[in-house]
């Protein structure tokens, strides 16, 4: 088990918090945990309550949307260093996506409830986190414009010719004499006339 | 050298005068040339041999103005990998789109006077509104120059060279002094795509846009413009109604004047 | 000396030795002089090549500029031209001109860590820095690839990505907008990858290639984790005809971007960045 | 003063039969002589044999999408301000072929263009427009990629400038530092002097050839009077009614978003006669053409203009869609950007732009309002 | 034999427009025969109604690519009949000239590419270039010489744009039409060889009694000017046309009948020309004529292609005479005040009369309209010829009747888009 002051340190590590007020952290530590997920289980599911947020210390997390009768589609991934998960801080404090853990993820995850309880009581923390969320949720919301861009530019495509059905027409039908012999006998014909 | 296979080549006929196929016909130095590289599979003005499609070139003359038309472009662009519509009927409806500026009342009068002849509709239209288009050459008629470019272009596989800029820049290229400046020669130059080879200015007149619309056309400028030379609102309206009156540029220039 | 000097506008014949698809609509052509002889280059600058009676495009020189035996060029079947160059087979002949441009100042980056963001077909343009970067790895800080794409299928040179990735002395990350199949890697734009950091920002120089956008967002992302301006490099492009500067239509502001650019330092451009239609 | 004799510039006078001597020199020494003549209502360059073909008692009234020939009532050949279109047209004509190239069994070969044709005589060049040459010559003469067509034109090329008495409406050239008095690069330069005794040519040369023509021409040697009269009659020329403000023109490239822009986009047509007309653009596009066979090729050079759409496109669309873009890039370069790029303006004044603007619209007065609006900031 | 058979064309190939024709035979004999013509009504009369008269001229040249001068011409005489102006001599010769260009072009165009591959047996004139190349190569050049006039005169071969009411908008120096002197002299020989190949072909033993009419005027073969007569005696002004010329709309077709007030049929084109204008042809012409085996009459439809060579070589003799004497008029047209007025214009198309009528307010804004074109005219004669035809050749098999009815039909040269346009007309008056 990792102790409260081990929690501290690791809290004060990772890029999100880092800096943060001793004392301010210290209630942080209070609704903290330690975490492991093997790879395929989901830290959140869409539509479920949103009861933690987490600091990935190492590994990803794929953020998906299930779609019936195919695979899930990944939206972002969250690597070492980033923080899953914000609905905790939004009404009505519901997942809005599904978070798995692609290969084998270790984070320290917070406890929503418990810091919202803090954050009411003690405005200068709430102030520090939001003043730490209101950014991370600006950069995933301009990262999800950029990615809707189509940035790299569409692939080119062949386009495919349609194979259409045609009347058959009229044929032309040669008559018994050939064209030159014709030719042929007209220019005969016009020198013996003139 | 080993042989290129040759595309099949169509030319299809809708309401126009013929001459946008007749040029195809008017290629005297190169028509020769050019069957040696692409195949005549229909080409009801020059040939009674009618080949199977699909075609790999369909060029298209002439606007859809009966309710047959319709249905017979959507045959035609089934059959054809690429289709390429030729000259003003084609591309904006033609002359022939006059009509299109008729009240529907007037109009119905002259249809009905013998309807069980006639069937018609009430507009004439661009190909373009009724199937996709690979590619539009414009002109009333077209340039012979242009047509051969664009077939040139597309068994080479390169980009024809026709541009969509104004006509002007041809007329300064090719030496010309602009009508409108040094003579008050009313003049739609500025407004209308480039391709014919100065043909008017080099006679002294002015352009009456049988190439449609350029890319860009700023054609209330050019109206206001036309005023100061004292062109009368109707002047102005007949200008831009005349061979590709409902390429939507010149309508809609139109419709403000009169 | 008074002879009229060589017509930059004429092209000169090299022979096509070998073609690699890439991806469906990308592919890598390997040219020799048919003249014989070597072809140098900076890493960055780029070529006009001409295809017999179709025309020419500028296309960035995407080999490695320690070997002079051979030029390559990567190309994305996109327009009339580069579909023409695609249909090309070993054995065919193209027009050649150049090398035009400014380059990569990889040199400059001697002692730094260095940092190159590619998106989509931008990752060629930057190939030559890299291996520039590896032939002289000593002298380099950290060096990192960061390279976006569509989707897992259009992650170019993605072998040589995989190889890079396996060396210790590389970071190599690769994000994708979209995932599909069994694509187990990043989801996200790049400049998410720039935001990880990973380098030292007082100390690194970044090399940034991909359609403008990517790049303006690319550079803005390395300012934010504290690139200094005049240490970001991109490369730009736009309409050339001649690639020399005589025919105007590539003008950027003040620059032609045929021989001012394509490589611009962040700074001299930044604000160009920010103008509409310009 | 004794006609020129070492370092003395030779300056001699002419009368119209004098100056149809020189024209007969020149030709004898195989130029190609192009100067004005009446053709289609408004004075052009073109061929001219003898002072004949000339635009004698030929004047013109020139205004913002105005331009008309009028009867001067006297002899002169020169009484036009400018002629509608520059010199460019033949030192930098509007379809140059590049190259052409033949398929082969095993590739393709590529023949370079065929040898410059002859030399050219430039006859009748105003100050603006030996001012334009130059600008050119900047251009095309990149140090480390020339143009050779220009360069071997420009270089091949006999130059007879003459000066201007008078100056047009659409005339700036004054404030842009570009006249009224015509520069160097000239190798003879003619001032047209008409009097009640009829027309004579004060008649300097400036180089060598210039020098030898002018002797073969027999003169009378001018005197100081003739000079003096000469010099004064040039100072006429710079009372000019439109003036650049090129404080703020150099600028341009600062205002990007001037609401001016979307104003003048209002009339702008995009239709690119500005730049056709101007002598210094020198913007081009390539052709590529093949026969149906494709087993020949040609790659032509063609003016091309900034005004069009293709002019800015990249695989996908063009860049410039606006028209407000389009006349922007185009006055921002001509009069700001081609500061920093040639060190100096690329606008000579020679007040084409404004005239064969088919609705008039006029640079110094673009230049004009945002100078208005951005004067007394800061 | 079957009892009935009913032979459609469905498209003919090889005229100007989209027609079709449709025969029904019973117990061996035509029981309904149809030329239709289902080209689309343009209604050019319609919107010619409130334009200004200096733009009929051009809006009518596009009923017709082929012969464009035949509207051109028609059109601005009917106005400076209106406007009572009368062209100098220099400008009715350039007139005369560029109608030379529009018939050589045309008949060219016809005798080699559109009607001799009937007589040869073959589908068009890209097989007939497969059977003798130089021959193709040298139809193709004369066409163009006919081109080049119409070019050099007029800017463009189609749809020219240097011609206005009163004249021209810009003349030809004299280097320009110098120029074409050689290719003419060329394409008169090329003519005279052309009368005689084509008078060697084999020809269908069939002749009518045609009421032909045509312009004719007393010092030339009347080609843009002159008085209508016919063979039955009429001698009337131009502008009395249609006090003797109604049309009728018949079911199975988008183009009126033009016939005369007795509901007869009458011939225009090559055919009537020759026969009403003989005196007038050269001697070259005639020495062809003959040469070709043409006597001073012909009655033979199927012969028309070689009438079509005779009056080629007419016309490129005379053109090359207008070349040869031509000195840039003074002035490029003839202007007149506006006034209001009614006038009339008729020429002879390469295919036979066309004819012209408005009327204009004193603005010189259209009132109306009314064109009456040549193969409007001919469309009953074409039925009554394929009357023949196919009874002639019943025991013959449907698709050899098909093709020797469509010969039939090409005799006339038919231009089917300039046959569909007058419909509004009709409606008019309906």
């Amino acid at each position: 088990m990792v102790k409260p002051d081990d929690l501290g340190k690791i809290i004060d590590e990772h890029p999100f918090f880092q800096g943060i007020d001793d004392t301010l952290r210290a209630l942080l530590v209070g609704c903290a945990a330690n975490e492991r997920y093997e790879a395929g289980q989901f830290l959140f599911r869409e539509g479920q309550e949103a009861a933690k947020f987490y600091l990935v210390r190492a590994g990803t997390v794929a953020v998906e949307i299930d779609v019936p009768g195919k695979q899930p589609i990944v939206i972002e991934t969250i690597g070492e260093g980033e923080v899953a998960g914000w609905s905790w801080i939004v009404e009505p404090y519901r997942s809005t996506f599904d978070a798995r853990a692609i290969g084998l993820v270790r984070a320290i995850s917070f406890d929503g409830k418990c810091l919202r309880k803090k954050m009411a009581a003690d405005p200068a923390l709430g102030y520090e986190v939001l003043r730490r969320f209101v950014p991370m949720m600006a950069h995933r919301l301009s990262s999800a414009r950029l990615q809707m861009l189509d940035l790299y530019g569409p692939s080119a495509k062949p386009e495919k010719v349609k194979k259409a059905k045609v009347k058959a027409a009229g044929k032309t039908k040669g008559t018994n004499r050939s064209p030159a012999a014709r030719l042929a006998k007209a220019a005969k014909k016009s020198k013996k006339d003139s | 050298m080993a042989e290129r296979k040759r595309p099949k080549l169509a030319v299809w006929k809708f309401s126009s005068c013929d001459g946008c196929q007749l040029s195809l016909l008017d290629c005297e130095d190169e028509l020769l040339a050019l069957t040696e590289e692409v195949r005549i599979s229909y080409f009801l003005e020059a040939t009674r041999k009618i080949e199977k499609g699909p075609y790999d070139v369909s060029l298209v003359e002439g606007s859809i103005t009966t309710p047959h038309d319709v249905k017979a472009i959507r045959e035609v662009r089934r059959q054809s990998k690429a289709l390429i519509t030729i000259g003003a009927c084609a591309t904006a409806g033609g002359i022939q789109a006059l009509r299109n500026f008729k009240s529907v009342k007037e109009f119905i009068r002259c249809v009905y006077a013998h309807p069980e002849y006639i069937d018609t509709l009430t507009t004439s239209t661009a190909i373009s509104d009724h199937v996709s288009v690979d590619f539009e050459l414009r002109g009333c008629p077209i340039s012979k120059h242009q047509l051969l470019e664009v077939l040139n272009a597309y068994l080479n596989g390169r980009k024809p060279n026709v541009p969509r800029h104004s006509e002007c820049i041809e007329c300064k290229a090719n030496g010309i002094v602009c009508r409108m400046v040094a003579a008050g020669t009313p003049c739609l130059g500025p407004v209308t795509q480039a391709g014919c080879g100065s043909l008017c200015t080099g006679k002294d007149r002015g352009c009456f846009g049988c190439f449609g619309p350029m890319e860009t056309p700023n054609t209330a400028a050019l109206a206001a413009h036309l005023k100061e030379l004292g062109c009368s609102g109707r002047d102005v309206q007949r200008l831009f109604r005349s061979y590709n009156a409902n390429a939507e540029a010149f309508r809609k220039e139109s419709e403000t004047h009169g | 000396m008074t002879a009229v000097p060589r017509d930059p506008m004429l092209p000169v014949l090299f022979r096509i030795e070998k073609v690699r698809r890439d991806l469906s609509d990308t592919f890598t052509m390997e040219l020799v002089p048919e003249a014989g002889g070597e072809f140098s280059f900076k890493p960055g600058q780029f070529n006009m090549l001409y295809v017999f009676g179709v025309g020419e495009i500028p296309i960035s020189i995407s080999g490695d500029p320690g070997d002079r035996s051979v030029l390559v060029h990567t190309t994305r079947a996109v327009g009339a031209v580069s579909s023409a160059l695609d249909s090309l087979k070993a054995g065919d002949q193209i027009g050649v001109r150049g090398p035009y441009g400014t380059a990569w100042p990889i040199e400059s980056a001697y002692g730094q860590d260095v940092v190159f963001v590619a998106g989509g077909v931008g990752l060629a343009p930057l190939r030559p820095a890299i291996y520039h970067a590896m032939n002289n790895r000593e002298r380099y800080g950290k060096v990192m690839v960061l390279y976006g794409a569509r989707t897992p299928e259009d992650i170019l040179f993605k072998k040589e990505l995989e190889r890079w990735r396996g060396r210790f002395d590389m970071d190599v990350l690769v994000t994708v907008d979209r995932a599909t199949g069994k694509w187990s890697g990043n989801v996200g734009v790049v400049t998410n990858l720039v935001a990880r950091g990973g380098f030292d920002p007082l100390h690194t120089t970044a090399f940034v290639c991909g359609p403008e956008v990517m790049m303006r967002y690319g550079a803005s992302a390395l300012e934010k984790k504290g690139v200094a301006r005049d240490t970001i490099w991109i490369s730009m492009e736009r309409n050339m005809k001649c690639g020399v500067g005589l025919c105007g239509h590539c003008q950027w502001g003040s620059h032609f971007v045929c021989k001012d650019g394509p490589v611009f330092r962040y700074d001299s451009v930044a604000d160009l960045f920010q103008v509409r239609e310009l | 003063m004794p006609a020129a004799e070492g370092t003395a510039p030779l300056a001699v006078i002419l009368d119209q039969a004098g100056l149809d001597g020189l024209l007969t020199a020149i030709r004898a020494k195989g130029w190609r002589t192009i100067g004005p003549r009446v053709a289609d209502d408004a004075v052009i360059y073109d061929e001219i044999e003898t002072v004949a073909d000339l635009p004698m008692g030929v004047g013109d009234e020139q205004k913002g999408g105005y331009y008309r020939l009028k009867a001067r009532g006297d002899q002169a050949l020169f009484g036009y301000t400018s002629g509608a279109q520059g010199w460019k047209r033949v030192l930098y004509p509007p379809r140059q072929k590049l190259f052409s190239a033949k398929r082969t069994a095993s590739g393709f070969t590529i023949d370079p263009m065929a040898q410059p044709d002859a030399p050219l005589a430039l006859i009748g060049v105003r100050a603006c427009e030996m001012a334009a040459i130059n600008v050119q010559a900047k251009v095309f003469g990149d140090k480390d990629f020339a143009d050779p067509g220009y360069q071997g034109r420009l270089k091949g090329a006999l130059i007879v400038a003459v000066e201007c008495t008078r100056a047009g409406d659409t005339c700036f050239c004054d404030s842009m530092g570009t006249g009224p008095e015509v520069g160097t690069g000239y190798d003879i330069k003619l001032v047209e002097m008409v009097g009640k005794a009829g027309v004579t040519y004060v008649a300097t040369a400036a180089t060598d050839k210039g020098a030898k023509l002018l002797k073969a021409a027999k003169g009378k040697p001018a005197a100081e009077a003739d000079l003096a009269a000469a010099a004064k009659a040039v100072k006429a020329a710079a009372k000019q009614s439109r003036k650049m403000e090129t404080a703020t023109s150099a600028k341009l490239k600062d205002v990007p978003e001037h609401a001016r822009w979307d104003q003048v986009a209002a009339r702008c047509m995009t239709c690119g006669n500005c730049t056709m007309v101007c002598p210094t653009c020198f913007c081009t596009t390539v052709e590529d053409v093949t026969d149906l066979k494709g087993d020949h090729a040609e790659r032509w050079r063609k003016w091309d203009s900034c005004f069009t759409v293709d002019f800015s496109y990249i695989h996908g669309g063009a860049i410039r869609t606006e028209v407000r873009s389009r006349y922007r890039q185009w006055i921002t370069h001509k009069l700001s950007t081609w500061h920093d790029q040639f060190g100096q303006a690329g606008c000579v004044g020679c007040g084409r732009c404004i005239t064969w603007c088919p609705v008039g619209i006029d640079i110094t007065e673009e230049v004009a309002a945002i100078h208005d609006s951005t004067k007394g900031r800061k | 034999m079957a009892e009935t058979r009913t032979i459609k064309v469905e498209a003919l190939a090889r005229v100007e427009g989209e027609g079709s024709l449709h025969v029904k035979i019973r117990d061996g004999r035509v029981k309904e025969l149809h030329f239709g013509i289902f080209e689309p009504p343009r209604f050019f009369e319609a919107f010619l109604k409130g334009r200004d008269f200096r733009e009929v001229p051009d809006i009518t040249a596009r009923i017709c690519g082929i012969c464009p001068i035949a509207y051109l011409m028609g059109a601005s005489q009917a106005m400076e009949d209106a406007l009572g102006i009368q062209v100098t001599k220099p400008i009715r010769d350039l007139r005369r000239l560029i109608y030379c260009g529009e018939w050589i072009e045309s008949h060219a165009l016809h005798v080699y590419m559109l009607h001799a591959p009937d007589f040869l047996g073959l589908s068009d004139a890209l097989e007939l270039a497969a059977v003798n190349r130089p021959l193709v190569e040298n139809a193709l050049r004369l066409k163009k010489v006919g081109n080049e006039i119409l070019e050099v005169i007029g800017g463009r071969a189609i749809h020219p744009v240097g011609l206005k009411v009163g004249g021209f908008f810009k003349l030809p120096d004299k280097k320009a039409l110098k120029g074409l002197e050689e290719d003419l002299k060329w394409a008169l020989e090329t003519s005279i060889a052309t009368a005689k190949l084509v008078g060697g072909f084999d020809f269908p033993d069939i002749t009518q009694d045609y009421n032909f009419m045509a312009l004719r005027h007393p010092d030339e073969y009347a080609i843009h000017e002159g008085r209508l007569v016919t063979s039955a005696g009429l001698d009337i002004p131009v502008s009395k046309f249609l006090d003797h010329i109604d049309e009728e709309h018949v079911p199975w077709s988008n183009a009126l009948h033009g016939v005369a007030k007795d509901g007869s049929a009458h011939h225009v084109g090559p055919l009537a020309r020759y026969n009403l204008n003989y005196d007038k042809l050269s001697a070259t012409a005639k020495a062809s004529a003959k040469a070709a085996g043409l006597g001073k009459v012909v009655k033979n439809p199927f012969q028309s292609i070689v009438v079509r060579a005779v009056e080629l070589v007419q016309v490129c003799e005379d053109a090359l005479k207008l070349v040869q004497d031509y000195v840039v008029p003074e002035r490029a047209y003839v202007e007149a005040p506006v006034r209001a007025g009614e006038g009339h214009g008729c020429t002879e198309a390469p295919r036979g009369i066309c004819y012209h009528r408005y009327r204009i307010d004193k603005e010189g804004t259209v009132l109306d309209a009314r064109i009456v074109p040549p193969t409007a005219q001919n469309q009953k004669v074409i039925e009554l010829d394929l009357m023949k035809v196919v009874e002639a050749n019943l025991q013959k098999d449907d698709d050899t009747i098909k093709w020797k009815a469509e010969q039939a039909i090409r005799n006339y040269d038919p231009c089917i888009s300039c046959a569909t346009h007058f419909l509004k007309l009709e409606m008019d008056r309906g």
